[in-house]
């Protein structure tokens, strides 16, 4: 007879079984703790091999970065770790790639709470500075980095007062427009030469998108930033003399009031601002690659997925930035490695950062992600880009745009609280281009959006 | 030499039956000596606190206490994350909400996103609920039918109940694009591209339409269950009294299927008010505010921003808590007698 | 042995008491049924037996130890269900193996108790069956044998066969009673049915909203029903009830004038001592007391020693063969059921003599209670007990 | 035979004929199929094309890729084209490469010989090409098996836990008469009114506080009360008749023991369901894991999955291969346990 057993019967089963549920469970945590001390990162052997048990000199550290990547940033920075893991072999850097969403959104609550990585690749540069670990005392020639990235080492700053040097600029990146040339060509319209006015450039484009078919002639991401870059060439300065935000002057408000003519009158199709709500960003590149638009002002950051995607297609170039009745200004941007100060192995933190500034590692660090280095003396010698010659081209026309930056383009990047004015600016004008708002009643939020956030931003 | 091919499933079942048998003896044999004592301590009814204390334990740390720094959040200002570094403003945050020159027009309101939110979500809630309710209806009304491969249709209407928001919004997105699939379909068909995302109307249709497609399937179980449940007489009944189907449905189908059509109300409104995740990624909350629903304002006021505002966001926080209260209790007091055993 | 005393139990609800003080004393080995309408307490008072219900106030004591705090696993009682309450996930046998199991029986022990009890019931095939592959029947032997092979000191029973039809009601309630006899245990049992109640009780104890109306042997109720409620509840078809007013009172019985002016009056042979000339009554006749002088098919033609002759107008016959049933009503509209043995020659529209007996005819009051008047020559129904009439 | 599949197939209405309502039900559940299935099945192939076949308009429906060929002289094989000749006819022609508007191509059997050809005159030549390396170098730059197993754990631990806790919860609130069953039910129901992503903050602050920060436990933990759970299982148990706990207690059990033995197996079309919902939730949960886990030997899938978001590109391919990767657990474990979902939430629903 097969009848069920009793629960006193069923125990040698049953406790066999936990045994071994037992011993899985100690196995796997076993492993766990295998996997954790090695570098997360499978891409690098070497960083793994290079890990022995033993120390030469004080105890092991182990440094957490968070990185984010909009390409490969991460995975050039963990193989290019491997040679600092081989000099320094009681120091391991583990990389954990996140979402960006994680360093926008959810690193400042966890510093805020007092945790968080040992280093990050973050954006808010000025914005966590009260997080940040003053390098100086830990750098080995911080006569070297000021040399060399004097100009953004300022944007990781507190204040006009604040000496410290905080983080290495791991991609500096400036606004401009790409333009589809083989549009051009087509359309027989000659492209605007350095120097021509935004005007210019409209009524060029709109020629070009009459003659191609093309639907619009321009587009530019959904972004804040990239919206100051023109606002600055019209004339915005963002900040009264006091360096207080004051956002909405004529020359913002001529800006603002000709982008959103723009999109009324089809030089830029309304979807990318107003598809989308609140501060979100948006590119336009699925619109340029398809060549559905003569012109996109974006950044130097797309030239690599351009040469890429973009192929054979058609021909695109980057263009000097249009001109305004201050000047033909982009605005610089980037991300930047900085270390936090409740990290328990500052010294360490600041011996990679050492490393990873060094010229020929920066270099190489910049040549594989394609980026714009901060590096004076990188800059001045050029870098050999591993892309076609139209991306290299590009991306030469972009670095030199870095000259023409207006000041005021400097400060507002360098200000703790510049995503708060990009968002204002990209939701209510969002909400403009959407025919929610008018222009005034956009600006006038906008000024209000601002105002309150720092109010509160300032509230001890 | 099959053998071994043929005995590692059956190894590997063994073990994982050995595991689950071994677990499930030991979950019963050794809480159950101090359960019985305590049977013993408490009495027969008192006991039942000690199988509610683990989840009240959870559920307290781990949402109750959120909630009660929420409230606290509500009427503190600042960034400050932790509750005792934040200055103390009473009911600042709510003034700050409600102060409108004109409560019929948004734009009046200082805080203009915020009503815009809430004429969203209402706007939303009342239609999506229903649409969701209609067409859970229509499509369990067919499932019910003797179908071929009913099993396999019954999985269809279920599967995208399994993707996680997120993917669902990002599919549609790319679908709705202007460059995207549907306006291909469209141009292929010689017809001209529609901007699904950037006119308003046609926005929230497209952001009730995928959260409808996505949860759809959840809730068409739900009334399909209510549906099998009914007895066959009794629509022998009704055919034997000459009804319409109209009159078979409105008057025997209706009303039998009531309990489930509650529950299937209750839990679409519930989700309906609390939607954020599919709008956000879908459209972001535009055109321009035309989708921004109450969490997502919540969500970039306290969380997306820069300046993360948490005491304005708690403050909105309660007063959606409060909107979703009333509409609970109105709907449980009208249903009352129908569900809660 | 289990003897089982309730005193002054009562259970009380927010919404009110359910059970209003009741006691009650069950000895060893007896069958008692309580009986009542829907709603009574019946089950109730079980329920509260068993443990599952706590008690309000009282004290329930079974062998001399109050148990009222000893939780319903510990009593060492057993319980039918009416829906069986087989557990549908497990087999027959682990069904009957849960209890065993529980107080950590030996596996070889609960083997030969369960199939002890599966012979004894004849289910000893079905003990790998789930419960819902069932019948109703087998369900209710096999939710029987649960409880069996728990040796209890009492079973009890909540109304295990309404769930039955008619025919395996008669068969399950034979082998109840054969059970009983069997294992000798002391068994409660709760019905609504007077039926089972009168065929399987060795004691009926009937109960109207949670008070005990009547305690007693089966035809003990029947004869002497104590007030109008048990009167009406015991016996089938049910006892005629006439409205009336007493007319006079000697010591031949108490003769009541039934309202209406046409009605008759009606001598039944009932002891009206303290009773006054006028005083609203209802009699009481049960059909089956009612004869039909001068039927001919009917075996029973006059009343054993006179009575009342009334005069009745059939309106409707049922024939069932062996025995017959007239609707009918008295000269003044009044209706009256009258069961006869055999097959009657009345019609539809007949108008008959019919004799009622004066010592069959019961009285009782209307006022609260409802309390018969005692009967001067009720039949002896407990040879055992010496009994004073006749 | 084919007499008898239409007999099949119209097998309806138990009439033999094929009424009207039969075919709008038919034309319903395709159109449902198509609409259902559809989006799916497209972000499945579309996780096999390259970024640049991702951006294009209008968007192939199976991945293609651009067809090239080996040419005498080249050291690099050369993308292929159909040239629109002068005379109208058609070749397929190798690009040697393109100046502005004119493409220098070659005849691949005449290698020799460059053509000027205008560029509006030729057309790429595509051919069905999986991008596998979407997945191949997810597979190099991940630790993807840590990244299952973590999700794989914390999915099953949570989902458990989630049953026990709530059953057990579910258990007190439905078969118990106890003071304060309605005020728990009340506060359990009224969590269901705050929406998590509202409370992240302060939550976080909890778990951080609790020192759960970076374990598994720190999401585990704060998903384990679900008031949905609750609800759900609640509702379902009242339906399991009274009589059989009873009986149980007369047949000795503890509650321990009746809860263990008798409400759980009889809850189990509630329990699936709930473990269903418990493991899609865990699964696909993102925003909260992000948060609590910042080391990436404790990463989830959905995490992963997203650090492909960066700030200002997304790598879509990639992105919709991961996605892929992710969906592929549930639909197993949906397409084993089908048939006891769909009876199960059937049954749990209500009631």
């Amino acid at each position: 007879m097969t009848h069920p057993r009793t629960s006193v019967a069923r125990t040698p089963v049953g406790l066999i079984a936990f045994l071994f549920i037992i011993a899985t469970a100690l196995g796997c945590s076993k492993n766990d703790e295998k996997t954790a001390s090695q570098p997360s990162n499978s891409t690098s052997p070497a960083a793994a091999a290079s890990t022995p048990s033993s120390s030469p000199s004080g105890s092991a550290a182990e440094l957490r970065m968070q990185c984010y990547g909009d390409g490969n940033e991460c995975e050039v920075t963990r193989e290019l770790l491997a040679g600092f893991e081989k000099k320094h072999p009681n120091i391991r850097v583990v990389v954990d790639v996140v979402p960006y969403k994680a360093i926008l959104e959810n690193l400042p609550i966890q510093l805020a709470a007092g945790e968080g990585p040992d280093m990050a690749r973050v954006t808010d540069l000025g914005g966590l500075n009260k997080y940040y670990l003053d390098l100086r005392p830990h750098l080995k020639d911080p006569a070297y980095w000021e040399k060399n990235f004097g100009k953004t080492l300022d944007w990781y700053r507190a204040g006009r007062d604040d000496r410290g040097i905080y983080g290495l600029m791991t991609q500096l990146t400036v606004t401009g427009p790409i333009v589809n040339k083989t549009l051009f060509d087509q359309a027989g319209v000659a492209m605007p030469a350095r120097g021509a006015t935004w005007d210019d450039w409209v009524a060029a484009t709109h020629k070009v998108a009459k003659a191609t078919e093309v639907p619009f002639p321009m587009a530019m991401d959904r972004s804040g930033h990239r919206f100051a870059g023109l606002a600055i060439s019209m004339g915005a300065k963002y900040f009264d003399a006091d360096g207080n935000p004051a956002v909405v002057d004529d020359g913002f408000r001529n800006m603002a009031k000709k982008f959103i003519d723009w999109h009324k009158d089809g030089t830029m199709p309304k979807e990318i601002w107003g598809g989308s709500g609140g501060g979100q960003y948006r590119d336009g590149m699925k619109e340029f690659q398809n060549a559905h638009i003569v012109m996109l002002i974006t950044g130097s950051w797309q030239i690599e997925r351009l040469d890429k995607n973009v192929g054979d297609a058609f021909d695109w170039v980057a263009v000097p930035n249009p001109c305004g009745p201050a000047g033909c200004s982009g605005i610089p941007g980037g991300a930047g490695l900085v270390v936090f100060k409740h990290t328990k192995h500052p010294k360490e933190a600041a011996l990679v950062l050492d490393y990873l500034a060094r010229e020929e590692v920066h270099a190489e660090y910049m040549v594989r992600t394609a980026n714009i280095p901060a590096h004076a003396a990188i800059t001045e010698k050029g870098l050999d880009y591993k892309l076609s010659l139209a991306a290299k081209t590009s991306l030469n026309t972009f670095m030199g745009e870095v000259s023409g930056i207006l000041p005021p383009a400097y400060v507002l990047q360098g200000y703790p609280y510049n995503r708060a004015i990009y968002n204002a600016t990209v939701s209510r004008l969002g909400q403009s281009v959407a025919g929610e708002l008018s222009v005034d009643n956009a600006l006038k939020r906008i000024t209000a959006d601002i105002n309150e956030a720092v109010k509160e931003a300032q509230r001890k | 030499m099959n053998d071994k091919f043929a005995s590692w499933p059956h190894r590997v079942l063994a073990v994982v039956t050995g595991a689950l048998r071994a677990i499930t003896h030991l979950m019963l044999n050794i809480p159950e000596r101090p359960m019985r004592w305590a049977q013993r301590v408490l009495g027969g009814q008192r006991i039942a606190w000690l199988f509610l204390t683990p989840n009240l334990i959870i559920f307290s740390l781990f949402t109750f206490l959120p909630i009660l720094i929420n409230f606290y959040y509500a009427v503190t200002g600042g960034v400050q994350l932790w509750p005792s570094e934040r200055p103390f403003i009473g009911t600042e945050n709510f003034q700050k909400l409600f102060a409108c020159d004109n409560y019929f027009d948004y734009s009046t309101c200082d805080q203009d996103l915020f009503w815009r939110a809430i004429y969203n979500s209402m706007k939303f809630v009342s239609i999506q609920v229903v649409l969701m309710v209609l067409f859970s209806l229509i499509t369990a009304l067919v499932l019910n039918r003797k179908i071929v491969g009913r099993g396999f249709f019954r999985s269809v209407y279920f599967f995208p109940v399994l993707l996680s928001p997120v993917v669902v919004a990002l599919v549609w997105r790319w679908i709705l694009l202007r460059d995207g699939v549907l306006n291909a379909i469209i141009e292929s068909m010689g017809g001209e591209k529609v901007l699904w995302l950037l006119d308003p109307s046609w926005s929230f249709f497209w952001v009730i339409f995928v959260t409808v497609w996505a949860q759809m399937g959840f809730y068409t179980l739900i009334l399909l269950a209510g549906l099998q449940a009914i007895p066959r007489d009794v629509y022998e009944a009704a055919q034997m009294d000459r009804a319409s189907p109209w009159r078979t449905f409105r008057k025997i189908t209706l009303p039998l299927l009531m309990p489930n059509m509650i529950v299937v109300l209750a839990l679409a409104l519930i989700r309906a008010v609390q939607t954020f995740d599919e709008v956000f990624v879908l459209t972001g909350g535009g055109p321009g505010s035309a989708t921004t629903f109450l969490v997502q304002y919540i969500y970039n006021t306290g969380f997306a921003q820069q300046i993360q505002r948490f005491g304005l966001a708690a403050a909105a926080s309660l007063v959606l808590a409060v909107v979703l209260f009333i509409l609970t209790m109105a709907q449980l007091r009208a249903s009352r007698s129908k569900i809660d055993g | 042995m289990a003897r089982l005393q309730l005193k002054k139990v009562v259970k009380s609800y927010p919404s009110g008491d359910v059970i209003r003080g009741v006691d009650l004393d069950i000895d060893d080995r007896e069958f008692v049924v309580f009986v009542g309408p829907s709603g009574c307490g019946k089950s109730t008072l079980l329920r509260m037996i068993s443990g599952l219900e706590s008690v309000s106030s009282g004290e329930i004591i079974i062998d001399d130890q109050c148990v009222n705090d000893i939780p319903a696993a510990q009593r060492g009682l057993a319980m039918v269900f009416q829906s069986y309450a087989l557990y549908p996930h497990m087999t027959v046998y682990q069904n009957l193996a849960f209890g065993l199991e529980n107080i950590r029986t030996p596996r070889d022990t609960i083997a030969k108790k369960i199939a002890e009890a599966a012979k004894m019931l004849q289910i000893d095939h079905l003990l790998d069956r789930k419960p819902t592959a069932l019948s109703g029947g087998q369900r209710q032997r096999v939710a029987i044998g649960r409880a069996i092979v728990r040796e209890p000191k009492i079973f009890l029973f909540d109304e295990p066969l309404s769930n039955l039809d008619a025919e395996l009601r008669v068969q399950m309630r034979a082998e109840i009673s054969q059970l009983h006899r069997q294992l000798g245990n002391t068994m409660i049992y709760v019905t609504h049915d007077q039926v089972e109640a009168m065929t399987m009780a060795d004691k009926i104890v009937v109960l109207r909203s949670g008070n005990i109306e009547q305690v007693g042997a089966p035809l003990d109720l029947y004869n002497r029903p104590e007030n109008r409620f048990v009167a009406g509840f015991i016996g089938s078809p049910k006892m005629n009830f006439l409205p009336g007013v007493i007319s006079s009172i000697d010591s031949d019985g108490v003769q009541v004038k039934l309202d209406g002016d046409e009605e008759p009056t009606i001598l039944a042979r009932v002891d009206g001592a303290g009773r006054t000339d006028g005083e609203k009554v209802t009699v009481g006749i049960r059909p089956e007391h009612i004869h039909v002088p001068g039927d001919q098919s009917t075996g029973r033609t006059a009343a054993p020693n006179g009575g009342n002759t009334v005069k009745l107008a059939v309106k409707h016959t049922e024939q069932l063969g062996s025995e017959s049933y007239l609707f009918a009503e008295l000269s003044g509209g009044k209706r009256v059921v009258v069961h006869l043995p055999g097959q009657t020659s009345a019609r539809i529209g007949d108008i008959i003599d019919v004799q009622i007996p004066a010592p069959s005819c019961h009285i009782f009051q209307t006022d609260r209670g409802e309390m018969a008047l005692p009967r001067l020559d009720a039949p002896i129904d407990r040879p055992t007990t010496p009994q004073t009439d006749q | 035979m084919a007499n008898r599949v239409v007999q099949f197939l119209t097998r309806t209405r138990g009439h033999g004929r094929f009424h009207l309502t039969d075919w709008l039900t038919y034309g319903y559940l395709t159109i449902g199929v198509f609409l259902m299935f559809g989006p799916v099945m497209w972000l499945a192939l579309s996780s096999f094309k390259t970024e640049a076949a991702l951006l294009q308009f209008p968007p192939p429906l199976l991945p293609y890729g651009p067809a090239e060929a080996e040419v005498e002289g080249y050291d690099r094989p050369l993308p292929l084209y159909r040239v629109e000749k002068e005379d109208g006819s058609e070749t397929i022609m190798a690009q040697v490469r393109r100046i502005g508007l004119i493409a220098q191509m070659v005849d691949p059997d005449d290698p020799g010989t460059i053509v000027k050809v205008n560029v509006k005159k030729r057309k790429r030549v595509e051919e069905f090409q999986l991008a596998t390396e979407n997945y191949s170098d997810l597979w190099r730059q991940f630790d993807f098996p840590q990244y299952l197993w973590n999700s794989v754990f914390i999915t099953i631990v949570a989902t458990i836990l989630t049953l026990i806790f709530n059953a057990m919860a579910a258990f007190a609130l439905s078969k118990y008469q106890f003071r304060g069953r309605t005020a728990v039910f009340l506060f359990i129901i009224g969590a269901l009114m705050i929406p998590p992503t509202i409370v992240l903050v302060p939550t976080y602050l909890v778990v951080s506080g609790m020192g759960l920060l970076n374990s598994p436990w720190g999401v585990i933990w704060p998903a384990i009360a679900t008031p949905t759970g609750v609800f759900m299982l609640r509702q379902y148990m009242l339906t399991i008749p009274d009589d059989l706990i009873d009986a149980a207690r007369m047949d000795n059990a503890s509650e321990w023991r009746i809860f263990w033995r008798i409400v759980m197996p009889l809850s189990a079309p509630a329990l699936a369901v709930l473990a269903i919902f418990s493991v899609m939730w865990r699964w696909n949960e993102f925003l909260w894991p992000l948060i609590v886990l910042n080391r990436s030997e404790e990463f989830t899938l959905p995490l992963a999955l997203n650090a492909f978001q960066g700030e200002l590109k997304t790598q879509w391919n990639y992105l919709l291969a991961m996605t892929v990767l992710t969906l592929l657990p549930v639909t197993f474990v949906f397409a084993f346990l089908q048939r006891y979902i769909t009876s199960g939430i059937a049954s749990a629903g209500v009631k």
